[in-house]
Parts: structure tokens; C-alpha cells; sequence
């Protein structure tokens, strides 16, 4: 799994915040609908990816996961136990 | 004369407006009429049916489950509803978003793309019109002029300014069924 | 690859029934997170309000009790009376909070019930169609209040921080916000501290979380968040009322 | 029939209440009724009233209270976990004789229940689910025109009897659509000579008041209150019979349940049954009438009821075993077939034929 | 009789509950019943349990809901109008099959009323004053002694079948002192496995609910509710008969108001009357036997309570016409006078009397 | 000779059943007085509630209604929306205001209802013998803490005024002490100002009036002003915590 | 053996106690009994007063209206109960705050200034204790040394320090009317 | 009517809050008891009244009505509207 955006799309409804929130403006929406009729956010360019997470944090369907490199740049981490 | 129309689909799709203007008209046609909602067990975005009686004679259960007439806007609709139709029954189908057929013969079915009618038509919100102009002219449920003629009645004053469009799609639906 | 961002272990694997882009999700989430990492799935008990997050007990991994509405503080407190060493939490709504459990609210926090209420503040009535909160702000509408929430007729929105704020049995309260990333951040910290008051038996901890209803208000996704920070926060300061020890 | 408007329940209840004269109505969100709220909110306003939206359902009721003790004819409504909440006030009501008007559009319960229709408040609404000895007029429309006309005449009871009287629908009642025509505008009447509206140069002072120390006091006061309800019993009991005359059995139900009765009725006649049914139109008083009439020609009620069996029970006490009486119905927002109906009337025939 | 002790009948609920192994008590004060929680408030903490005055009556009976939910034995009390605020949280309790028991030491009302007894709450408790389908086992006890070992029963009953159990008395009921003896005290047992106490190792999550949207479920959950409400008619019904055996007529009466009547029967036997008493102790389920027992040998039933007439229709629903039956009753915290009470049945003797 | 202090026109000539010196009396007093004095007896129409004073109705000289126990800030709010000019006043004790009723003060007060409360803290259940209240202070006993109020267990007492005060709905807000003649001076002012402010239409006014129980306190009266004095004032700061127009 | 036993007063004469140690003692003497309390409706300050049965038969109605054994300890109780007290009964009068008299042949009659002789023993309070030692001597409505046996058990340990006073004042009783 | 001091003693619960009150130290518990059977208090010299309405303001029972003769010293005046 080399992929850095992860994304479960049938637990995506759509809503675009993910759209809105990534500072390198790499997701957009698709053409494609999901099996429950909701249009997809696909990531354009994964390897512009900076693993910053916003995008998974804004989404209210968790349907995002975000993986970076070992050894590769430090972002926030969301197992830090919030302190 | 006595119709129990089913009309079914997404919540968004204009299914209760729908209903509202058959029952609207029909009660202008002096015909005893009532409409019923239902909405899924899921609160949002679920289905959304709803259910007309039009009748020479009071109406009894508001709540229609064997429509003599149905409508199905998406593909779930369909499913739950098309071994309900009554014998000689009427089914509608919006093509645009249902690709199965039927296996009943003992019905008449319509499939009618209406909602890509309506994309080019520019306004997706108007296939729910263009199908009622379809069934008017396929059932003569209510008469087409007095489904025009209550389109003011119903919409509520802010939304007047959709009254052509609407008539614009009602008579593309007659137009579709009638060629 | 290394995860910076997974669905949390208490989390269920259930689609909510949330509206596109409510933020109910997004504060799901970050409770579901808390409980991960402190380790609590086994101690939790959830309480779930009547509201559109009454089915919460379907989506966390933890024992739930679903609760009349606004009653859930009461229930809470029946819950953490006979079982001091659960972990005890409430989800409430501003109507099922601030209206009908008005009542329910200030007295857990005058007690200072050892407990944590994670407080949505969506300025609506989300689940019955859009009517009017305590919370909702003046000039907006609703459908019980047209024409916008009139203050002469209606008053003007409740805070609920400030005022509990003036109760010596609170330990920890806060107002944060789900409207980006960075409040989305700020959100888990403080509710983090709300269940670590608890852990430390520090008495009374809220955390309000100013979020959207989308579908009521009538708005985009997108729209609603950028509502909450222009209308939202700015009658709503964000921030720590109150901190353990803090008060007396 | 150029008078006719196609309504919703929930707004035709607002509309009608206008009509009648209310002015003043306070209540808070609940499926299935929020569209009677809704309409309220800018109904009102327009002919000079005040709609509400109370913190909840405990103070709207408060609010009926004072407002009604200070001579207006006041409303409130909601759905069945909120009218168990407002149980402490009705009783109140009752006790200090303020009218009021109360619409439960009942859902599923117990407890948070379900939002589709039912009929399982009937114990609730019928015998007081409040303390003490108390009645409240209960009102069971089964069409929109009934819902409007009844809900008119509510207001016009509360006021006879100084006490509150209940409508109760249901999902589909509030939810559904169906023309009706509204009785005209009524005047707005000048509060009462026992209102608190402040002394105004009366000599005395008015009090409303639920309180009696003294038990004989008490006793003497719910005598009087006890006289009331006789006299409701007497005057404002109401039902309806349809195709009884030849009956061999009847059904009884009320509300939506009545309608869907009809429908089965109507097969049975049609398959050669000589089937009828009662339909209390005011669920209390209960009609004694039709069935002491019945009781001697009939050989059995079938109760149908969107509940376990609650109705049945004033069928029993009017019947007096003078026939059986059966119930069949469902529960939980279930709304009952009327095939399923046809069946359990079948099966009591059957079972009950031959007996005279 | 060393074990005899002299209690005050609030108290003496109070120490049964703690017998029962009840530690958790949620209430608010009311007259009559204050002894209860004042009792409980530094008795529970000697035993290791909880007091908590809520901050009403709807507080508190959510935290019994809570606690209940959490598998405690947990308890509330009140009066009147407060057990009035409590019908939604009851009918939560039996939505979600959470155990708990209800004291009503019942006053005078509707409304604010009075403090003085009365048993005006009948219909109230027996049929439910909340909304929806749902029973809840109410115990009517006569004595203190009756009052101690109902409300250790009570408790059980409510574990038995996850529902709620309703224990009514009056203000005679809880002010009066009367020896007693008190049952050993019951293990303190750990919650039941459905309870909500945090997962603790258990692979799935427990959950409290009384919420089910498709009204199919609903139907169902309230079938599932249906069949304990059945079991409970079958096996926890519960009454006395006195002087019954050659009765040509027989009182029915409850509670404090039982003790009167046998008073009246004892005169009247004395007097050369025939008559006896039928008491029920369980007013829900309602004792059907005794009166299908009777109905075939007494001439009449004449029902005494302390309300202007309420298990005055469980009677009639009992006895099904089958021979007449009266009411007598005081109410408003007024107690019925035995002189009145055989002055009452002496009048239906002569006018019913020749009957067969 | 002129009267320097005479019998108020607006109280009835009934003896009241407080008992020996309970300032219920004083309290009772001071609001006719004002009555008296704004001329206000034709358009006065009180709430009595339950507690010690729900007999109030029979002691003033104008309209009553009798509420159910805490709900008299509804009863109030549905009279006065009914009769907007109708001056209307609850009179209410701590655990009518403050336990059973604390969502219909806190919602009153929101709205900014314009109605006058008369809130009569003595920091237990009078009429039902001695309960504690959420006013009740830490370590003063009561018959349901019979060892004193634990904060630990049962909390710090509420702050009536203080916690109103974080609402934008209040006009006038005022805590007082009737322990002397000084203090039942002050306290006449504030109730003169908490019924102009509802005359003037500024908005809900509330005074909170410290006052004693020597019954359930088991204290003489001069001993139970003393107590007044020395520990509720101190608990209880008195003064005025919002007046009209300060607030927006 | 059944005697109904009405004692009255005001509130704060310790009438309640009176009537507890009563019954106390009949349940010490294995009768059945049972004690009531009845407050005015006023709250505060106003007559208070208790039924005690006590009987070989189990009790029925523990509310006493027609006693066989009548204390009034002040003068609305005299004027409220002097009738009801049944033919052949007793009936005791503190006749230090009531100078009435009582027009009833039918009844034994007995008046003593119970308060001027607990004002005179130094304490007011006992006055219930010297009536009640009247009680029992004349009636034996339960044996005057389990009436003594018995204050240790009612009165609450923090008050047991007046059990002294309150034995000398139920012994004064028996005095006064063994003379 | 010269009496500065009015006392209606129907009304007077004996509470003694008066006699608290009094700056003079005027009032005295008598040895009197009402028909109520409370203790009555008195004033002990009329004369040595201020008017100064201590005691009634404290009475709860408006057991006290003061009056001082006209143009005598200034006191309090109940009826001033209280502003
Ligand atoms: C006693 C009672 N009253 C009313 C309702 C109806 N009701 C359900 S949710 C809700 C309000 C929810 O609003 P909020 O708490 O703000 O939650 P949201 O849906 O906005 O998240 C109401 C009034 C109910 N279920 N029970
Ligand atoms: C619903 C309800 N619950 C409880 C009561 C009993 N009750 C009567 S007065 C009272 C408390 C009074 O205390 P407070 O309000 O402080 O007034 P006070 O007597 O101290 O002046 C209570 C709990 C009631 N009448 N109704
Ligand atoms: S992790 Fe950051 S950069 Fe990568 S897609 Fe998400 S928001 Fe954009
Ligand atoms: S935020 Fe989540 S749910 Fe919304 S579009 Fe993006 S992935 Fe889908
Ligand atoms: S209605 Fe509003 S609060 Fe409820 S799920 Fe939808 S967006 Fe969220
Ligand atoms: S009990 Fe207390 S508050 Fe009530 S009247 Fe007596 S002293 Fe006043
Ligand atoms: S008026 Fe003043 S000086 Fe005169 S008696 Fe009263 S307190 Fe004393
Ligand atoms: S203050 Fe009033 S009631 Fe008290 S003793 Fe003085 S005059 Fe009497
Ligand atoms: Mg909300
Ligand atoms: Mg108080």
C-alpha cells in the first residue's frame, strides 16, 4: 500500500469538504456517482499529497485514511492522544 | 371512477409535489381526494412515496399499498413497488435512473427517461413534471388542462416565477407519450 | 507507510444516517479518537439524546443508553452513581441541551456530576425539520420562526458555557469549533481534557461544538461551515470557561 | 364545493383553530405534529395572536395554563412522549377550570417509540393520564373535515365546561392531505368575568386555583368539578353508525382506524356479510348508546385499534357482556390491512356464528 | 414477635428497599411520602449506597432509568402531581425494559389538590399514564407489614421481567406507624449482563433502547413487551377475599380503604348480613378470578374507594353484567366513614336485594 | 401625626400562616408596598407557586393564579402574552426557581420575558419540611442531608443571579437581604426597580431576596437573621447584577 | 380488649410522642396497634394531633374518629372531640389551658393541669409525660412500668439524656390521680 | 391618635424581630400572650420613639404602624415609591 489518500468510497456522501479543505487543492470532484447516487472527490495527483490529514479531518464520513512515508515528512498525527 | 396512485423516489425528486397537484386537481375535478406521505425509517435522504386516492366516492384508507396507478422515480422504488400494481394497473418509470424491466403482462408499463429529459431541459428538477404530463395523458387520471391550471395553486407564491418551465415540461411529457 | 489518519477503533463500521457534510460526523469522530486513546472502550458508557445524533449507540463501540429527550444528563447521572469507575458520556443536541434538559444541564453541573458532555451546537432543531433552538441566532430563520429569530418576541441565543461557567461545580468547559481543520484539531483537545476531567474525578466537564445542519439551514456543505465561522463564532467565543481546579 | 382547500392535518388544525377563535398557541417540536407549530409561527401573527415555541413541553403547557386563566382560548399540541410530559398540567387545567385545547397526533411508543402513526394514547387520553379525578373531553376525528370541525368545537367545549379538552389524530391525520372547508372566522370574544386579566376596577380579585387544604373542601370541589363531567357525559357524547341496521356483527374502531374498517366493511357487504361498524366520535364520553341499541341485535363486536387493546375495554363496559367482544389490532406505527380486518371478523364469526 | 418494630410507613418502605438490596434511591420532596427520601438520605449511605435528591421528579425518575439501565436496583417516590412529571420516564422504563420501582403515596387532586390520602390515582397507575402499549405491575398494599414485604417483592418482580413495578399507598399508608417485620437483608447481586456498565472485556456493547423506527420492529418490540404483560397477568395477580364464602354481597375495595370496609363487613356480619370483601392486592394485573368465583353466588359487588370512581371499571370489566355492580367513594383526602359505607350497601341490599 | 409606616393597601387583612418571624412576611409586604406605590393594583396579576408562599394568593389584593411547582415563569409568560399590559409577577422559593423549575426561569429569562420575579431564597424547602435546596449551603444540614450539604456529593449551591446574568434577555437582576431594616429598605428599591423595568417594557427583572427559615433551620428568628447575615450574604453577594439598557 | 385512643393539642406539646409510646408499648404488650398522625391543614402552629388502636383483633382503620380514650391538651381540641369520645369512654383535659367544662354523663371525665405541673417540675415540655402517666394508671390502656420500659426505645439516643425528667414526669402523673 | 407606636396584636406572632430592631431599645417582650397564645411584645416609652419604622419594616406580620407627629423630624417614608 504505497498510497498516501485513501478513500472508502461507499462510506462517502459527497459533501465536498475535502474539496474545500486541502491546501494543495489536489481533490476535486469526479463524473462518478456512488452505489448510493453521491458524487465522488477524487485525489488528482497523490504524490502532491503532503499527508497534512485536513482532508480526513474535515470529513464527517471518515471515509478518508492518510498514510505518509516512513521517515518522510513529520504532520500532525492523530493518534497523539490530542495533548 | 376510483385511483389509487403510488408515486416513489429519492427525497429531492419533487414526489410530493407530485401528489399534491393530481390530489389538487382532482379535488377540482369534484372528485373526494386525499394525500399521503411516507417517508423511509431513515430520516434523510432516503426514500420518499407518496400515496393519491382519487375517488367518486369517499376515501377510505388514505394510505395506498396496491396502486392502480405508480410511479417510480429511482431504481429502489421499483423494486418495493412494481408486484404491488393492481391488475390492469398503470407503471411509470423514469428510465433515466432505472435500467430494470418488467416481467408483468398483466399491467401497462411506461418507461420514460424523464430526467435526462429534463438535464435538457437545463433544470433536473423538472422531470417529476414531465412525468405527470405523461400520466395525465396516458391515464386521464385528472384532465392535462387542470393540471396546468393548478400549477399556480399549488407553488407557493416565491416559486411562481418555475410556473413556465413546469408547463414547459408538463406538455413535453404529454408530447413523449403521445408520439 | 506510516498512518496519520485512520478511522478510529471505536468507531462502528455503520454508514451514519447524517446528512452530507453534517459535522454530527465530524464530532463522532473525535469522541471515538478520545476514547482510543485513553483507552477507554471498555469503561465507557455513552449516552445518546433524542436529536438527529439519537443514533449514536449504533456508531461507537461502547456500551450506550439512549435517553428521553434532554434527560440524558439525569441519566448520566444514574449511570456514573452506581458505576464511579465508568467512563460516562453524553451527546447532546442544543434543543435536547439548552431547551427541554435546561433544567437537566445546570444541575449535573451544579453537582458537579463527574461527567463529560459533549455539547452539539447547531443553532437548530436538526432532527424535526428546522425549528427554532435557544441557540439559534438572531435574524436567522427557522421554521417555527420565518421571518429570522426576532429578540423582542423570542430573546437572544443562549450561551450555554457562559452560564454554566457560573457554576462552582463545573471543572472543565470549552467551546470549540468544527468548521476547518485547525478547529477541528482544537475540538479533540478539548474534548480530551473533557474525558481526562473525568478520569481525574475533577467534577462537571462540557465541551460545546459549534457545528452545521446543512439541510436546515438551507446551505451547502461548503456554505454552512463558512456560516459558522462568520455567524457562529462570532456570537459564540471560542475558548476554556473553565479548567480543572481552576474555580474553588 | 368552491369553498374546499386542500390541507394538510397538522396546518388544517391550526386553520381551524384560528377560525374558532384562538389566539394564542404554545408549543414545541415533535414529529408527527411540527406542522401545526410551523403554521402557527406565521398564522398567528397575521390576525394579531402570539405563537410561542416553549422551552418544552412542561412549560408550553404552563403557558396554556396562564394564558387560558387570563381568558384566552389557548392551544398547545405534540405527539405522545410530549403529552405524557404535559400530563401534570392537564391535571392542573382541570382542576382550576381553565379550557384549553390539546392536540395529540399520536405516534408509537413506549417509551422514544417511532414516529409512525398509533392509536396507543387512548388509555392516556381517556382516562387521564394525570392524577387525580379528572376528565378531559377526548375528541377522535376521522377525516380532515372532522379534525377541522372538531378542532373548532373544542375550543367552544373547553369554554362551555371551563375544562380542557383533547383532539387526538395521529401520523397520518396530521401528515395527510384532504380538501376541507373551515367554518368562518369567529369573533374574538372578550376574556371572561373569572380571568385574571388584572382587577380593571373590579372590586374582588380572580383567582385560579387548584388548591383545597381542607379534604371536605377538596371533596366539595371535585363534586362540582364531578357534576361537569356528568353533564359532559349527558351532552357531548357522539358517534356514528354505518350500515348497522341489519348487522350481525360490528366492527368498532375510531380515527384512521375507522376509515380503514370502512374499506373492509365494504368487501364483507360486497362478499354478503351483514357486517357494520360503530365509530365513537368522542372517545370520552364513550357512547353507551349504540351499544345497549346493538347489544340485543348484534352477536359481536370486533374492536380494531392501532394499539394492544385499549378501546376494547369501554366496548366491554358498554357491552356488559351481553355479546363477546373481540379486538384485533396492531401496534407500533403498524396501520392495520383491511384484509387482515376481514380475516379477524371471519375468524369471530366463525367462532362466535351460531349463538342465537 | 421480637422482631417487631414500630415504623412509620415511608420509613418502613425505605428499609424493605434496602432489605431488597436496593441502593440507589432518585427522588424529590412531596408531601406525603417526605420520610422516604429523609430515610433513605442517611440510611443508604450506612449500607454503601446512594442517595440523590434530583432536582424534580422528571430527574429523577431518568436516573432511575440510568441507574436501573446499569443494572442497580433502583427506586423513586412521590405523590401525586410529581408522579404525574414521571408517566414519560415510566413508559421509557417499560420501552426499554429497565427495571426500577415507583412509590405513589397518593394525595388529593387534580391539580395541586391536597395532602390529604386519597387513591384518585387508580386509573393513572393501572392503565398507564404515559403513552404507548405498556403495563406496569402495581401493588396495593393494606397494611405495613403488607406495605414492607410489597415493596421487597416489588423489586424482584421488576428484575423478573425488566419492567417497571409501581408500589401505591396513601397518606394514611405513609404516615401511619404500624409493627413490622423485615425481611433479611438480600445479597447485593453484580448487574445483570444486558446492563450498561462499560464493556469490561464483553466482545459486544450493550445498549439500552427503546427507539425503533420501522414500525414493523416497533410492532414486534411491543409483542415481545406484550407477552411479559401476559406472563405478569398470569402469574403475579394477587387479592384476599374475607367473608366471602356465604356472602350474598361483597365490597370491593384496596388499600387503606380495604381496612374500612372491614370494618363495615365485621359491623354488618354482626348485624346478621351476609356480606364479604374482595380485596385486591395486585390493582394491575386485576384479579379476574375471585369475581368469576363470585359473580355466580353474590348479588351484587359494591366497590368502595377513595376516588369518585376508578377500579370501580376494573370490577365491572371483571364481573361482566353478570350481577350489578355499585360504587361508593370519597375523595379529596376525605376518608370514607364505615357508617356510610354500610349505609351504602345496605341501600343496594334493598334495591338490588330480591334479585335472585 | 403623620404615618411614617402604615399597613400597604394591596396585602388583605388576612393574619398570614408563615411562621413567627419568616420574612416570607417582609417580602409579602415590600411587593404590596410597591404595588401601592406604582398604582399598580387594577393591573397587577400574581403567580403564586408552590412552596411556603403558595398561599400568596389570598394575602395581596389583586388577580392570582396558583402555579404548578416551578412553572410559574410559564404560567407568568402565557399571562402575560395574553395581557401585554397586565404587569405580572411571580413570586417564587429556591426550590421552586431553582430546582424544579430551572428551565422555566432560564428560558424566561432568555426571552427576555417582561414579567417581575420574586425570588425568595432561603436556602431550603420550607413547605415540605427541610429538604436541602440547590441553594442550600455547603455543611448547613437538612432533613435530606442531615450530615450538611457535601459538595463532593451533592455540589456547591447555585448562583441564581450570577447565572441569569450571563443572559441577554435580562433587564434587572438584584440579589438582596432582608436581615434588617437597612437591607428590607434596599430590597424595596430593587423591587420598585424590577417592576418599573417591567412598566418601562425593558425585559425580564428578577430581585432575589436572601431570607430565612428559623422552623427548618431550627433557629429563633433573631438567631436566623443573624445566620442570614453571617453566612448567606457572604455566599450570596448582594447588589445589582444587571439594570436596564446596561446589557444590548 | 380495644380501645381507640384520640390525643390532640398543639403542635409542639409532643402529642406525636405521646401517642408513639402508646402504641410502642401495646406492641411490647403483643397487641395489635397501630399510631396515625393528623396535622391541621394550616402548616405551621396549628393542632396537631394522633389515633392510637391498640387491640387484641388486627386494626382496621387506623384513624380514630370516635375514641374510646380522648387527651385534649388545649381547648380547640376539647371543643372539636369532647363529643365524639363514646359512651363509657375516658377523657382527659389539660386543665391548665382549658377551663371549659364538659356537659357529658356518659363518659368519665378527668381534668389535670398538666402544664402547670411541668411549669412547676421546670420544664413545659414534660407536660405530655405527667398525662400520660395519668393515662395509664387510670385506664391501664397499657401497664404504667412498660410505659416507662419504653421511653429509651422511642426517644432518640441524642435525646436520652431527658429520660430522667420525662420517667419523673409520667410518675408525677400516676401520682396525681392515685390521689 | 398620638401614638407614634400602633400595634395590632391579631396580627403579632411574637417573633421578637422588633424588638431586635428597635435602635431606642424601646421594645419589650411583656409577659402577655395573644389570643394566638404568642408573647406579646411592647413599647416600654412612647415617648422615647423615633419613628424611625425599624420595627415595622422588620415585622413580618405588619403587627406596627408608626406615625410621628407633623413637621417632626424627618424620617423614612414608606410611601415614597421606594426609589
Ligand atoms: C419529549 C420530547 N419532545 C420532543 C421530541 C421531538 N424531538 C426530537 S429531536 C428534537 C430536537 C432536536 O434538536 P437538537 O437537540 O438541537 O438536535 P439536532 O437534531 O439539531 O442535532 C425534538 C424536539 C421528543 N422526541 N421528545
Ligand atoms: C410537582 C411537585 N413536586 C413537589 C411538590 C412538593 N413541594 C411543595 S413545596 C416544595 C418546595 C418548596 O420549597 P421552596 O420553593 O424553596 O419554597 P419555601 O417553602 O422554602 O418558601 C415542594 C418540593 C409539589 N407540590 N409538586
Ligand atoms: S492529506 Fe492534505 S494534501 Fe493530502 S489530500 Fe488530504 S488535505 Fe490534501
Ligand atoms: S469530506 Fe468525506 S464524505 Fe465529504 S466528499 Fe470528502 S470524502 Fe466524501
Ligand atoms: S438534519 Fe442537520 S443536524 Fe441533522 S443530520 Fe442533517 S445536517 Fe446534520
Ligand atoms: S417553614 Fe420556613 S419558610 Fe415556611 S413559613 Fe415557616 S419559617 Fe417561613
Ligand atoms: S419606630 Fe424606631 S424607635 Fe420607634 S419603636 Fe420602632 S424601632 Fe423603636
Ligand atoms: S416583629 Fe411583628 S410579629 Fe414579630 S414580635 Fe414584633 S410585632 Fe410581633
Ligand atoms: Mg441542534
Ligand atoms: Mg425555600
Amino acid at each position: 500500500m504505497s498510497k498516501r489518500w485513501v478513500f472508502d468510497e461507499d462510506r462517502c456522501k459527497g459533501c465536498g469538504l475535502c474539496v474545500q479543505a486541502c491546501p494543495e487543492e489536489i481533490i476535486l470532484f469526479s463524473d462518478r456517482l456512488n452505489r448510493s447516487g453521491y458524487r465522488m472527490p477524487e485525489i488528482t495527483a497523490q504524490d502532491d499529497c503532503i499527508s497534512c490529514g485536513f482532508c480526513a479531518r474535515v470529513c464527517p464520513d471518515v471515509a478518508i485514511e492518510i498514510y505518509r512515508p516512513d521517515g518522510g515528512r513529520k504532520t500532525e498525527n492523530s493518534r497523539d492522544g490530542g495533548r | 371512477m376510483h385511483q389509487e396512485v403510488l408515486m416513489a423516489g429519492f427525497g429531492g425528486q419533487g414526489i410530493m409535489l407530485m401528489g399534491q397537484m393530481l390530489a389538487y386537481a382532482g379535488m377540482k375535478e369534484d372528485k373526494y381526494v386525499s394525500w399521503m406521505p411516507s417517508y423511509g425509517p431513515e430520516q434523510r435522504g432516503g426514500t420518499a412515496n407518496c400515496g393519491v386516492v382519487l375517488s367518486d366516492e369517499p376515501v377510505g384508507s388514505p394510505v395506498v399499498t396496491e396502486p392502480t396507478l405508480c410511479v417510480v422515480m429511482n431504481r429502489p422504488s421499483l423494486m418495493k413497488f412494481r408486484d404491488a400494481v393492481q391488475k390492469d394497473g398503470y407503471l411509470f418509470i423514469n428510465s433515466s435512473l432505472v435500467d430494470d424491466s418488467v416481467q408483468r403482462d398483466d399491467i401497462e408499463v411506461f418507461s420514460i427517461s424523464v430526467t435526462d429529459e429534463a438535464d435538457a431541459m437545463g433544470n433536473t428538477r423538472v422531470a417529476n413534471m414531465i412525468m405527470l404530463g405523461a400520466v395525465s395523458t396516458v391515464t386521464g387520471v385528472v384532465p392535462f388542462e387542470r393540471l396546468k391550471a393548478v400549477l399556480s395553486e399549488v407553488l407557493p407564491p416565491a416559486r411562481h416565477s418555475l410556473i413556465p418551465i413546469n408547463e414547459q415540461a408538463l406538455e413535453l411529457g404529454r408530447e413523449l407519450v403521445q408520439d | 507507510m506510516k498512518a496519520v489518519y485512520e478511522k478510529p477503533k471505536s468507531l462502528t463500521d455503520v454508514v451514519t444516517h447524517y446528512c452530507p457534510g453534517c459535522t454530527h460526523g465530524v464530532a463522532h469522530r473525535l469522541v471515538a479518537e478520545v476514547i482510543d486513546d485513553l483507552k477507554l472502550e471498555d469503561r465507557a458508557v455513552g449516552i445518546a439524546s433524542v436529536g438527529c445524533s439519537v443514533f449514536a449507540y449504533d456508531y461507537f463501540e461502547v456500551d450506550f443508553q439512549q435517553a428521553a429527550h434532554g434527560r440524558a444528563p439525569a441519566v448520566a447521572t444514574g449511570i456514573k452513581r452506581v458505576h464511579p469507575d465508568s467512563v460516562v458520556f453524553t451527546y447532546q443536541g442544543d434543543g435536547d441541551l439548552a431547551s427541554i434538559g435546561a433544567a437537566e444541564i445546570v444541575h449535573a453541573a451544579m453537582r458537579g456530576e463527574n461527567i463529560t458532555v459533549v455539547f452539539i451546537n447547531n443553532a437548530i432543531y436538526g432532527m424535526t425539520g428546522g425549528q427554532m433552538a435557544p441557540t439559534t441566532l438572531v435574524g436567522q430563520k427557522a421554521s417555527t420562526s420565518p421571518a429570522g429569530r426576532d429578540p423582542d418576541h423570542s430573546g437572544s441565543p443562549i450561551r450555554v458555557c457562559e452560564m454554566l461557567s457560573t457554576l462552582p461545580g463545573v471543572a472543565y468547559l470549552a467551546r470549540v469549533s468544527c468548521h476547518d481543520a485547525r478547529g477541528i484539531m482544537s475540538a479533540k483537545r478539548s474534548i480530551g481534557k473533557a474525558f481526562q476531567t473525568q478520569l481525574d474525578g475533577e467534577g462537571f466537564a462540557l465541551v460545546e461544538i459549534l457545528s452545521n445542519c446543512p439541510t436546515n439551514w438551507g446551505m451547502s456543505p461548503v456554505e454552512s461551515l463558512e456560516w459558522v465561522k462568520e455567524h457562529m463564532v462570532r456570537y459564540y467565543p471560542l475558548g476554556e470557561f473553565c479548567t480543572p481546579g481552576e474555580g474553588e | 364545493m368552491s369553498d374546499l382547500q386542500l390541507f394538510k392535518g397538522n396546518e388544517a388544525v391550526g386553520e381551524a383553530a384560528v377560525r374558532a377563535g384562538c389566539r394564542h398557541f404554545f408549543g414545541y417540536p415533535i414529529t408527527p405534529q411540527n406542522e401545526l407549530p410551523e403554521y402557527m409561527s406565521w398564522r398567528l401573527p397575521e390576525v394579531g395572536g402570539v405563537f410561542l415555541q416553549a422551552e418544552s413541553e412542561v412549560a408550553a403547557i404552563n403557558m396554556v395554563y396562564g394564558a387560558g386563566g387570563a381568558g384566552a382560548k389557548a392551544m398547545t399540541s405534540s405527539s405522545s412522549p410530549g403529552i405524557s410530559l404535559k400530563q401534570e398540567g392537564i391535571s392542573f387545567l382541570a382542576g382550576a377550570e381553565i379550557p384549553g385545547v390539546i392536540v395529540n397526533m399520536v405516534r408509537g411508543g413506549p417509551g422514544l417509540g417511532g414516529i409512525q402513526p398509533a392509536q396507543s394514547d387512548y388509555f392516556q387520553a381517556t382516562r387521564g393520564g394525570g392524577h387525580g379525578d379528572y376528565r378531559t373531553v377526548v375528541l377522535g376525528p376521522a377525516s380532515l373535515q372532522e379534525l377541522v370541525d372538531m378542532t373548532y368545537e373544542a375550543f367552544q367545549i373547553a369554554d362551555r365546561y371551563r375544562n380542557p379538552v383533547m383532539v387526538v389524530g395521529d401520523g397520518v391525520m396530521g401528515q395527510m392531505m384532504e380538501p376541507v372547508v373551515f367554518p368562518d372566522m369567529a369573533e374574538v370574544t372578550d376574556p371572561p368575568d373569572w380571568a385574571t386579566t388584572g382587577k380593571r376596577g373590579r372590586d374582588n380579585f380572580n383567582l385560579i386555583n387548584s388548591l383545597y387544604l381542607d379534604p371536605e373542601e377538596l371533596w366539595e370541589h371535585n363534586r362540582k368539578l364531578n357534576d361537569k363531567y356528568r353533564q359532559m357525559t349527558e351532552k357531548e357524547v357522539r358517534w356514528e353508525t354505518r350500515a348497522t341496521d341489519d348487522a350481525d356483527f360490528a366492527f368498532v374502531a375510531y380515527g384512521t382506524t375507522a376509515r380503514i374498517v370502512q374499506k373492509a366493511v365494504e368487501q364483507m357487504r360486497e362478499d354478503g356479510h351483514a357486517v357494520g361498524l360503530v365509530r365513537p366520535q368522542t372517545l370520552w364520553p364513550f357512547p353507551q348508546e349504540p351499544f345497549d341499541e346493538l347489544s340485543d341485535r348484534v352477536d359481536g363486536f370486533r374492536t380494531v385499534e392501532m394499539s394492544l387493546g385499549q378501546m376494547v375495554e369501554d366496548v366491554r363496559l358498554a357491552v356488559q357482556g351481553r355479546v363477546p367482544v373481540q379486538f384485533y389490532g396492531t401496534t407500533g406505527g403498524v396501520m392495520p390491512d383491511y384484509r387482515d380486518i376481514i380475516s379477524a371478523m371471519e375468524e369471530m364469526m366463525r367462532k362466535v356464528g351460531g349463538r342465537r
